[in-house]
């Protein structure tokens, strides 16, 4: 199968007010996180490493729009936007992010490997195209219990080139698996070009090749996200195999807080900032569908949820020296 | 009491556990075997060595899942699959090829539970075969049990036997962490006797093979028979050897292992894995921090030597340790 | 990049008479060292295990009529054609598969990792899939050097849905490494259809989505293969990267000595036999550019040769004990 | 001397190595950082860590490559190239990735020598960091030296300062065998005296941080600056401790090893590598089994304990072995 022209946008006609205002609010959620944590990681406080999703925010609201708790995710080392999409509780993903108790992962993961099983989110990875092999997994035990559930794999464009991940995309073919490959093309992997590290015409290209249909779409288009994602799932639901979707963004900030970015034109964030941010374009296009001021509402609900999290984060304990051997088996 | 080769043995743990559990599977290459082709539908193979055949027969493709060769999406669907709710067996065929897949086995599926705070459980078998003695050269012959035994999160499991091949297995699909179960290809042609029905061995519990007074013998897998052989030669001349087999070496069952050692005061220690950094070392120190006070003698390690493992049949037999170098080694901690 | 139709083969008017009578030798020396192989191994003298390469003979030889010694070869556990096509000696060959001491590897490889580098053969390699990332190794090293050379690097259609031999095939793209995949297409990888184990159109085509250029051809067909490879071989030395070829034959014995086999219809390999036997169709091209007494010389000659080889093999010592520990390093 | 720290006195070793041998080659993710993308023609990273800052200007795309993300592309391709005449330097960025890519290290480099009977030569060095202490989390602290350590046909590296770094890695890029180069992150800032030349520094020869009397310390990488504090404040006490880092585990000081527990009778093993089957035990089985009668005291193993490395910095600091319990372990061993 060679890739396929995206489908055709539906836009925002073909949702309901109310799920255009649940999606706006889940990215904006996304955004305030991440540029809150932006400015948390240079005082020091946030241990360990931090990757921000903020400019892809239409890519995991996007395609989790079309889910439910009992369908899967795996995740990147870039998870926040998943986990928000996917409906996590953002006062315990802060609180896991510092490093405390009453984390998701009770202080033990950190922001590579949030989860929360009980939404569906497999957990982030810090193993690039560790989720594409694990997702497999997650559909074949919806294909098992015949449930008509789906999994879905994030894998940038980076780790669209580890070798488990198309080990991945051939099994679901043969298996016929309900999955969802998502590659989120943000143009670099760490500071090295997309545009070099993938040899193929184009991440969809290359996954086509391997039986499945695949799309790319707009990643800073919420619509052409939804609707790629949403012909994709019902295909998985149907119970008719995996599809693949290349979704172009570009991310806002450094691989790591600090990164230089030099290997970036100088203008390229800032313009990416301008023309291509997600919560502007998904703004204009609902225009008159959604009041401005409910957006701006949301805008706002965001900003203090994410102050009362980080709040409520700092605040909480460090997780007591009894944990550290604690978890490690079921029984042992 | 039936008499079975613990090929059959581990065989009827799967085929009880599926028929008790709809959500074991089993995953691998050529589980069932036929797939494709121009055969029609068959089961061709029911695993390269035939340990899994006729399941594919008995449970369908639904259940018996072969698959391209493929392993780190074989581990890495298996270990996805269990934390979402299915009970798989991985077979990985060889566990040398462990280094085409190993991340989805140590870095995802054993670290699951921790590193998401306890609320992840992952009831996943990868299950395949081991060792050396078959000249099948240096790619397939190993027996990197000390690696996986290394890793947090992973059970470890290394029968000796069809009686416990059976019960341990049976455990390790219960059980709902990782277990890594490791196969002797010297040893599916072993037989003994297994009841019909399921049982369970719990992990952890050592079992004394042989009992005796002077000095211990810890062997795993296909070294138990080769310490029973010898403490049953020596035992001839006067020397009562105990042979202490822990079946699995995570858990390792510390406590029976170092009360043996308080009983005889010398420890000779059999081990396939490695001559470097391996269970042979791990229970040596052991012994050496815990049970220093209770020795008599140096502790004996017997393994291979630091090579790969050669395949001309004439090399391979000098590698693996066999009952002349056990027997030495038992008569050095005597005579010290 | 599309799989391409595979280019038109020109025949055996493009090789001269003395070309085609090598070509021809290496085939039936393939053919008669591995028919005497099977039985051989009735007699339980050769160790381990060993996979038989007949009616595959066209791909080994059709592909390494490009290659030099100082070109490199990566091979598969389904070695002994390779070897054979890239001129290894056949004595040393089947000492080392009977365990000797005068072995290509002094018995300590055995049929599954014969190796000889003086000729640019990598070695078997018990690994499926193993040979890819070596391979583009060896055309690094060329790259590198400026020299010219290639590097091959044969998988089977089994061993084509592993992960490393994708990474392979894209760092070769990104790279431009002068560097051949042939995938040897027999139809089943042990005993799994390709049909079923490869989700993809074809395995060329799957390569193809990679971006390089790629065809599939008939691996019984000598000619076809030869043109194929000549193409891929002159790309990579003029230093436009790699290749890919997906070559289909029949394997006529089982995987393993023993296989029952019934995963193929009960008269495929007879047909296979009668119908697609690379040496017969090769005889029935070359008639009258190569006197049919001569191909029957060579027939006979390779009977000879692999009879002696035997001899020599049954008579040879086994490796010394006090080989067991050395080789092990260079030194330590 | 002029003062360096760890990561430029690795630096040094590449540079001086690269301009000494055309063969040398560096290889990995972002070892130049800026191949493609809008930036032009940069050096965006030289290494996440900055390790290799300024070898991708000095020598160019060439002789620093670039990679996708694709490890076992990477250490394979760095492998075929050694066994063809390179010289390669694999970078792995951290070691934790090794399970993406392990069969073309410990099935294929490692063991193309033997197999082939002799007649390959791999000169391959792979590099990257390893270690616990900067809340990386389960998948980016581990330190697998045992694993690799337990692979014949590999050589292990495990520098504990920037001297020792320079010299191990110039003896590893020259050396004709498999080598793996482990740098600890905790230690990348550790400032020292460095030349500015190439030396050498052979493996298989410890270093005596400290000389003492009482006990033997032994331990690795990030864990000999917390060994040296602890036998600095107990002099002061009166208990003479010797230090002995063994810079290399493969191959391993053995004879250095048991001198200094034959002088001193007592050992502690200091190692981060694994609760179990790691380095401590192998060398508590080593002095066990062959300086047992030198030994006046049980063997002291400090280690992590059997979990997964936690994030939460409150955690991580429990989990890494530190001077206290180091501390607390000589005590033990002197009171027995
Ligand atoms: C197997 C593996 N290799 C390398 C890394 C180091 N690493 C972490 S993130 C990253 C870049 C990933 O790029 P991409 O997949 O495009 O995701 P993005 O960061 O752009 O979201 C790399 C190389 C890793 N964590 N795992
Ligand atoms: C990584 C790995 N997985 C599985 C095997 C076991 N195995 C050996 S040969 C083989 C089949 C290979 O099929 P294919 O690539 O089509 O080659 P063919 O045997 O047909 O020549 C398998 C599964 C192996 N040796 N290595
Ligand atoms: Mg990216
Ligand atoms: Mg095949």
């Amino acid at each position: 199968m060679s890739a396929q022209p995206a489908p055709r946008a539906p836009g925002p006609d073909a949702l309901a007010p109310p799920l255009l205002a649940r999606a706006y609010r889940r990215m904006a959620l996304i955004r305030a996180f991440e540029e809150r944590l932006h400015v948390e990681n240079t005082t020091g406080d946030v241990p360990g490493f931090v990757h921000l999703y903020a400019g892809q925010e239409a890519i995991a609201v996007g395609v989790c729009e079309h889910l439910g708790d009992s369908d899967y995710l795996g995740s990147t080392h870039r998870g926040h936007g998943h986990c928000i999409a996917k409906g996590c509780d953002v006062v315990a993903m802060m609180c896991e992010i510092f490093g405390r108790a009453p984390g998701l992962c009770g202080g033990k993961g950190g922001s590579m490997h949030i989860a929360d099983l009980s939404k569906g989110m497999l957990g982030a990875n810090a193993i690039v195209g560790g989720a594409a092999p694990l997702a497999i997994g997650a559909a074949l035990t919806h294909k098992t219990k015949g449930s008509g559930g789906v999994a879905v794999a994030f894998t940038g464009d980076g780790g669209s080139n580890q070798g488990m991940v198309f080990e991945a995309m051939n099994m679901a073919v043969v298996l016929a698996l309900p999955v969802l490959f998502v590659f989120e093309n943000n143009g670099y992997g760490e500071g090295t070009g997309a545009d070099y590290a993938v040899g193929s015409r184009s991440i969809a290209e290359r996954a086509a090749g391997f039986g499945m249909p695949s799309v790319q779409v707009d990643g800073t288009d919420f619509f052409a996200v939804h609707a790629a994602a949403g012909e994709a799932v019902a295909r998985a639901r149907a119970g008719l195999g995996p599809s693949a979707i290349e979704a172009k963004a570009l991310r806002w900030y450094g691989h790591y807080e600090g990164d230089p970015m030099n290997y970036r034109a100088p203008d390229e964030v800032a313009r990416a900032r301008a023309e291509r941010d997600p919560l502007a374009l998904f703004r204009a296009r609902v225009a008159g569908r959604v009041p401005a001021d409910e957006l701006a509402g949301i805008d706002a609900q965001a900003l203090a949820e994410v102050d009362a999290a980080v709040r409520t984060a700092r605040a909480a304990p460090f997780p007591e020296p009894t944990a550290l051997e604690r978890d490690v088996y079921v029984a042992y | 009491m039936p008499k079975r080769s613990m090929r059959a043995a581990i065989n009827d743990a799967i085929r009880l556990e599926m028929e008790r559990d709809p959500n074991v599977v089993l995953i691998g290459e050529d589980v069932r075997g036929g797939a494709g082709g121009t055969g029609g539908e068959v089961e061709a193979y029911g695993g390269v060595m035939g340990v899994t055949k006729g399941l594919w027969t008995k449970f369908g493709s639904a259940r018996v899942i072969d698959t391209p060769i493929t392993e780190s999406a074989i581990v890495g669907m298996a270990a996805g699959a269990a934390m979402t709710g299915l009970r798989p067996i991985a077979e990985l065929m060889f566990m040398d090829f462990f280094g085409v897949c190993y991340d989805m086995l140590y870095n995802q599926a054993a670290k699951f539970r921790y590193m998401f705070g306890g609320h992840a459980r992952t009831p996943l078998v990868v299950r395949g075969m081991m060792g050396a003695g078959f000249s099948a050269a240096a790619q397939h012959s190993q027996a990197p049990y000390n690696v996986f035994t290394a890793v947090a999160g992973l059970k470890v499991v290394v029968p000796s036997n069809p009686y416990d091949a059976k019960g341990l297995l049976i455990t390790a699909i219960r059980d709902d962490d990782p277990v890594v179960f490791c196969e002797h290809k010297l040893l599916y042609g072993l037989s003994g006797e297994v009841p019909d029905e399921a049982y369970t061995i719990p992990f952890g519990e050592a079992n004394y093979t042989r009992e005796g007074e002077d000095v211990t013998i810890v062997a795993l897998a296909a070294m138990v028979p080769r310490a029973n052989a010898v403490a049953d030669k020596l035992r001839k001349e006067g020397i009562s050897v105990e042979v202490v087999d822990p079946r699995t070496t995570s858990p390792l069952d510390e406590e029976g292992i170092l009360e043996s050692v308080e009983h005889t005061g010398r420890l000779v220690v059999v081990d396939e894995s490695a001559a470097r950094a391996g269970i042979a070392h791990d229970i040596a120190a052991l012994v050496a921090s815990q049970g220093f006070h209770s020795l008599k003698a140096p502790i004996q390690l017997v393994t291979p030597p630091h090579t790969p493992i050669p395949f001309s049949p004439a090399l391979e037999k000098a590698w693996l340790p066999d009952e002349a170098r056990i027997e030495a080694a038992v008569r050095t901690a005597m005579a010290a």
